[in-house]
């Protein structure tokens, strides 16, 4: 009975409800319909009352969840698209990062934003927002890769008591697949060594450490053993896997699926830098998406972001410095 | 032969129009359609199916390269009326790079903001304002005849954008149509889950503007209502909020069985075919004969038909054609 | 002697304390007010003056301790009625370290969201989905008796994040008193570029809520129209909205001298000083001696001296002692 | 008859109106009253019907503005706050940004953004968001940090057919003078060196400049010279000016007022190592706010900045290494 990345995250929502009183979700279309990419399908059946469909108000949607967590309940909201999140924006920012801080009472919430580019979908369903929310104090913002941490990080998620960012990718939805829920897994804040590796490191996350595999699977051939790491959580970042990592290869190479300018790539070269520079024997680099709007044709869309073969591409520029 | 007005021979003309355009946008759609469900579409699909009337209506009802047309996701029949060619929805869904958008945006996105029609982004309620932007220009550059005319759906209306649009168009009051098409749904949605008030026309008192309820399965009346809250904003009484009362006839995108659609809900007059009926109300009063209807059907399935062939024959978006640049100054990021 | 009823003393008896709340907020605004003149506040000064009735009043209407009062700029008073300690302010202003903030955030922005009091951001209109959250939690934890509150001005009515949480309450039937304090201005702007509406009650229909003008400047029709919205808050006919309409008496802070505000607005009855008003109508009335007005103006006088007195005593914040950590759990940044 | 940073906004505006029909200003109290710091005092008197108070609607403001420039006018938004945008973040990044890419229509606007922290002022008064929107495709993002370049870049940002996001500086408004305004300027787009010298560079932008002045001349009497760049533009970054400095220094201590997380500062250090690792005799710092939200009382605020001293203090463990 293989699970898809999809799964688990139901899987998880499924579970933090039956053993925690005070779940709740809401968002668009979660209840009957099962959300959008129905991963809250059947939910609000098993649990009646505690699934609710929202109107079309993220501003609001947002605020409902910190009132709720203000009161001790542990809201996990689900945006239909990440892209919308930009509408919930100062709630997240403004109201529940800073919470914790101004009042020294917490503000436990999850919000799920399906991330990420699929073909045909365009500038406005397509987005990645870890590094606009990540640059905000207050916020835990995280990016599980594999079928394994979409459920339990999003179980551990719920449970902590900071609001955290929950970046699932929907190209990996359906895509992904494994055969059984994880027993054990990291925690949150630890990066995980995708595969091991000695001529150079990949530093990344979500569904591009699935192209940085196949990428590492290509220079195999040609004779380049690359070492992946997938962050997991992209803030917190650790520092310290990353570091060891480029302590074994002296090379550097940050892939991540959103725009170029700032973001996690430039902050993971920025750390490495300054706390690694004597490990490095090759200028650290950075591979994103291209600098315009995500275009929406899939010819456009497949040279605008990151891929495998530009990443060995990258990798190849890299191992010949 | 009897003697007829001139103001009845217009309407005719009118209701014949907008008829017209309810059909090509009908057929364009089923096409679309078909296209999608056998893979050749880029993109998802949207389907305006049972709001035609409604939306041609406001369509025909406004001035083409004067007034200002911002559609929604099932406005094919306005936007067609409002004199979108045909081939920038067949370029946008086929994937054409000769398409508006050269296939950086698609489908429902397309639009040509220069003559008037913006290119929707996908926040629902955030072209109102837009269009508030461009009466405003308007009115600066001393043109205070232009209207402008924003659709939205019932669960638009619940956006923090809708209501500031709506709020500072009534403070400026400007001569903008608010197009509400109340299809019963959004996406899943009902209405009762989207808002609590008896109708949506109580809204206008709200904001201190007019509104307008019509039955949104009825061409005729759709029309009237049309003409009449463009002209009360032409004439300067400020925005206008038409609320249709209507119900998707499809999923909420092609991809959507609508399930939860309650099936006695599509027994009440709500479920009427706007299409249908107009149809049925040219041919009773006289207005066109069957014969027509059925011409008029194979002419615009073969202008469907012929769109849909260039489309396909056009070249596709190539990355290496691409400046890959989202700034228009030459300023090198 | 005569007889009097149960229930007429029971409303002295809220008029009179009231009374005595309005008259506190009163007080200790004009110090912080002098004190921000002689450059010892910390931060900005906000001030509720001509505000008090409305504010007092809503805040005796709540159940201390049970309810939920999200207040905004201008409501000393109904902070203290509802519960605030007098030291919170005091504390706040002062920039003192013992305050409910810390020292992290200051004066209008203090709160106390563990016992019902959320600590508002300054983006106007982000408090009333809050307030709904915490209701909603209250139902999720069966409690379905407690009401929430939220203030806002007439300017915040136009913030998306305003008609985004009140349409949500309405759909929940939240157990929600929207205040709204139309004082004519937001900052600056007068409200006729702020709404078109005639009254703002007007929007209570097109959310499906009900709806209650009251004159903010006469504290005895303002505690009526509160104790009667909270009581159908709290019987579950769903969100109020209450308008009170008045004038602020200051700037729009402490730094604003409030020069747009013609004189002539200021001579019609809006311009009224409900203090004034409410100290009248309990003498006239019978309700209270102009003995006993001194004596609680010596007595509140008193108790906002000893506050601030304590507060200039306590500690400052100080950068060695901050753990500049945002987050709560023990993730390591 | 000197000139503060304030009144020389004030004069580009003035300039602009009288110069393009096409200009209008909007936003909350700009007309009567001059803007909540009195940026655009009695322009509204001299341009009637030019300078418009808007309700309390970030996005319908944004709406509007961007509609307009559709149609050929090129709006001056001011914000109250920087903070306040993030109600129109929607609108600034997926409709403004986005549409000359889109459709081939350009969207000139300027968002003027009342930016960065004042005593008192709390984390909502306070915010800096160059970082935010940098990310964003399509968007020119200037911080100016002279009374010239508040003057000449508010006059550029208002030619060009791009949407700008105009940061200026509460800090600067009133205590920073200069005799007059400037006859000529550098483009937007290029950098400025603001101090020379040889030991380090410090790149930084907006107020900061004024503290890495300070900083550099402290470190001056211990007989080191520091080099000073004042971006003045975030996005783009002039790549090529700080790489020559690097070149010369050797040393560099990136200085930026916001939240640590990504932003100007990891994008300036990406792109130095990316393209002058060997240029560098030291790992490249970055000094920023710290992780919080910005306090409201002076005593932590003063500590949650980065000021003089620290700048100073960050630069000798620099030269040190
Ligand atoms: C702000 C925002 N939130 C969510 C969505 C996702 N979404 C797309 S269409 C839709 C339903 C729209 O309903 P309605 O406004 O009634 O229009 P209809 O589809 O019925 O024509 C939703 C929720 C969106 N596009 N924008
Ligand atoms: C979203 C947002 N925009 C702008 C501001 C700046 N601002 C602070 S108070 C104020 C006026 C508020 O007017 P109103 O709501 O009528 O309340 P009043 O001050 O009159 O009590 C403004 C514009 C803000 N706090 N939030
Ligand atoms: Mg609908
Ligand atoms: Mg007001």
């Amino acid at each position: 009975m293989a699970l898809t990345y999809l799964e688990a995250i139901r899987e998880a929502q499924h579970r933090a409800l039956s053993t925690d009183p005070s779940v709740f979700i809401y968002g668009q279309d979660v209840a009957v319909f099962g959300g959008a990419f129905k991963a809250t399908k059947n939910l609000s059946r098993e649990y009646p009352g505690r699934v609710l469909d929202a109107p079309i108000s993220e501003d609001a949607i947002l605020g409902v969840a910190i009132g709720a967590a203000l009161e001790g309940m542990r809201p996990i909201v689900e945006m239909q698209f990440a892209d919308f999140s930009s509408l919930a924006f100062n709630q997240i920012v403004n109201q529940a990062a800073t919470h914790f801080w101004r009042t020294g009472v917490p503000c436990p919430l999850v919000v799920r934003l399906p991330s990420g580019g699929t073909p045909g979908s365009g500038p406005f369903h397509s987005q990645m927002m870890e590094s606009i929310y990540a640059h905000y104090p207050g916020l835990v913002v995280l990016t599980p890769a594999t079928v394994g941490d979409a459920y339990s990080m999003l179980l551990e998620a719920i449970a902590l008591d900071d609001p955290v960012i929950f970046c699932e990718h929907k190209f990996l939805y359906y895509h992904l697949k494994e055969e059984a829920l994880p027993q054990e897994s990291l925690p949150v804040g630890k990066a995980r060594i995708a595969r091991m590796g000695r001529h150079a490191s990949v530093v990344t996350y979500s569904a591009m450490v699935h192209e940085a595999l196949r990428a590492a699977a290509d220079l195999a051939l040609e004779g380049y053993e690359i070492e992946i790491i997938d962050l997991r959580s992209v803030k917190p970042i650790d520092s310290d896997t990353v570091l060891a990592s480029v302590a074994r290869t002296g090379r550097l190479l940050c892939v991540g699926e959103s725009f170029p300018w700032g973001g996690v790539c430039a902050e993971v070269v920025a750390r490495v830098v300054a706390d690694g520079f004597n490990l490095l024997d090759a200028p650290p680099q950075r591979l994103n998406a291209r600098d315009t709007p995500i275009p929406y044709h899939p010819n456009l869309w497949a040279a605008h972001r990151p891929t495998a073969s530009a990443i060995a591409e990258s990798l190849r520029r890299l191992l010949r410095f | 032969m009897p003697e007829v007005s001139v103001a009845a021979v217009a309407e005719a003309e009118r209701l014949r129009g907008a008829y017209r355009w309810m059909l090509l946008a009908r057929r364009l759609e089923e096409k679309i359609s078909s296209l999608y469900h056998s893979g050749k579409i880029v993109g998802g699909v949207y389907l305006g199916r049972g709001q035609e009337a409604f939306s041609a209506a406001l369509g025909v009802s406004l001035w083409r390269g004067r007034d200002i047309f911002a559609p929604l996701i099932r406005d094919m029949a306005g936007r067609l009326a409002f004199g979108e060619p045909l081939l920038d929805p067949a370029r946008t869904y086929l994937g054409s790079v000769l398409g508006p958008m050269r296939g950086r945006d698609g489908n429902i996105h397309r639009g040509r903001p220069a003559e008037g029609m913006p290119a929707m982004i996908s926040h629902l309620g955030s072209m109102v304002s837009v269009v508030c932007g461009m009466l405003m220009a308007r009115r600066f550059k001393g043109d205070l005849e232009a209207v402008g005319a924003a659709c939205v759906g019932d669960g638009a209306t619940s956006t923090g954008a809708f209501h500031e649009a709506v709020n500072l168009a009534a403070v400026e009051r400007l001569p903008l149509v608010i197009a509400v098409a109340n299809n019963q749904f959004a996406y899943s949605t009902p209405t009762e889950r989207q808002f609590a008030c008896r109708d949506l026309t109580d809204r206008a008192a709200g904001y201190g503007i007019e509104g307008h309820a019509v039955d949104g399965t009825d061409l005729a009346e759709c029309l009237m209502v049309f003409e009449h809250a463009v002209a009360r904003a032409r004439a300067g009484h400020g925005p206008q909020l038409v609320v249709g009362t209507l119900l998707r006839l499809t999923g909420h995108g092609a991809h959507d069985d609508a399930a939860y659609v309650p099936e006695a809900l599509k027994r009440t007059p709500l479920g009427r075919d706007c299409l249908e009926r107009a149809g049925q109300h040219l041919i009773t009063r006289g207005l066109a004969t069957p014969e027509e209807l059925d011409r008029w059907d194979r002419e615009v399935t073969e202008e469907v038909r012929q769109a849909v062939a260039t489309a396909q024959q056009d070249p596709v978006p190539e990355a290496a054609g691409e400046t890959w640049r989202a700034l228009c100054s030459d300023l090198q990021p």
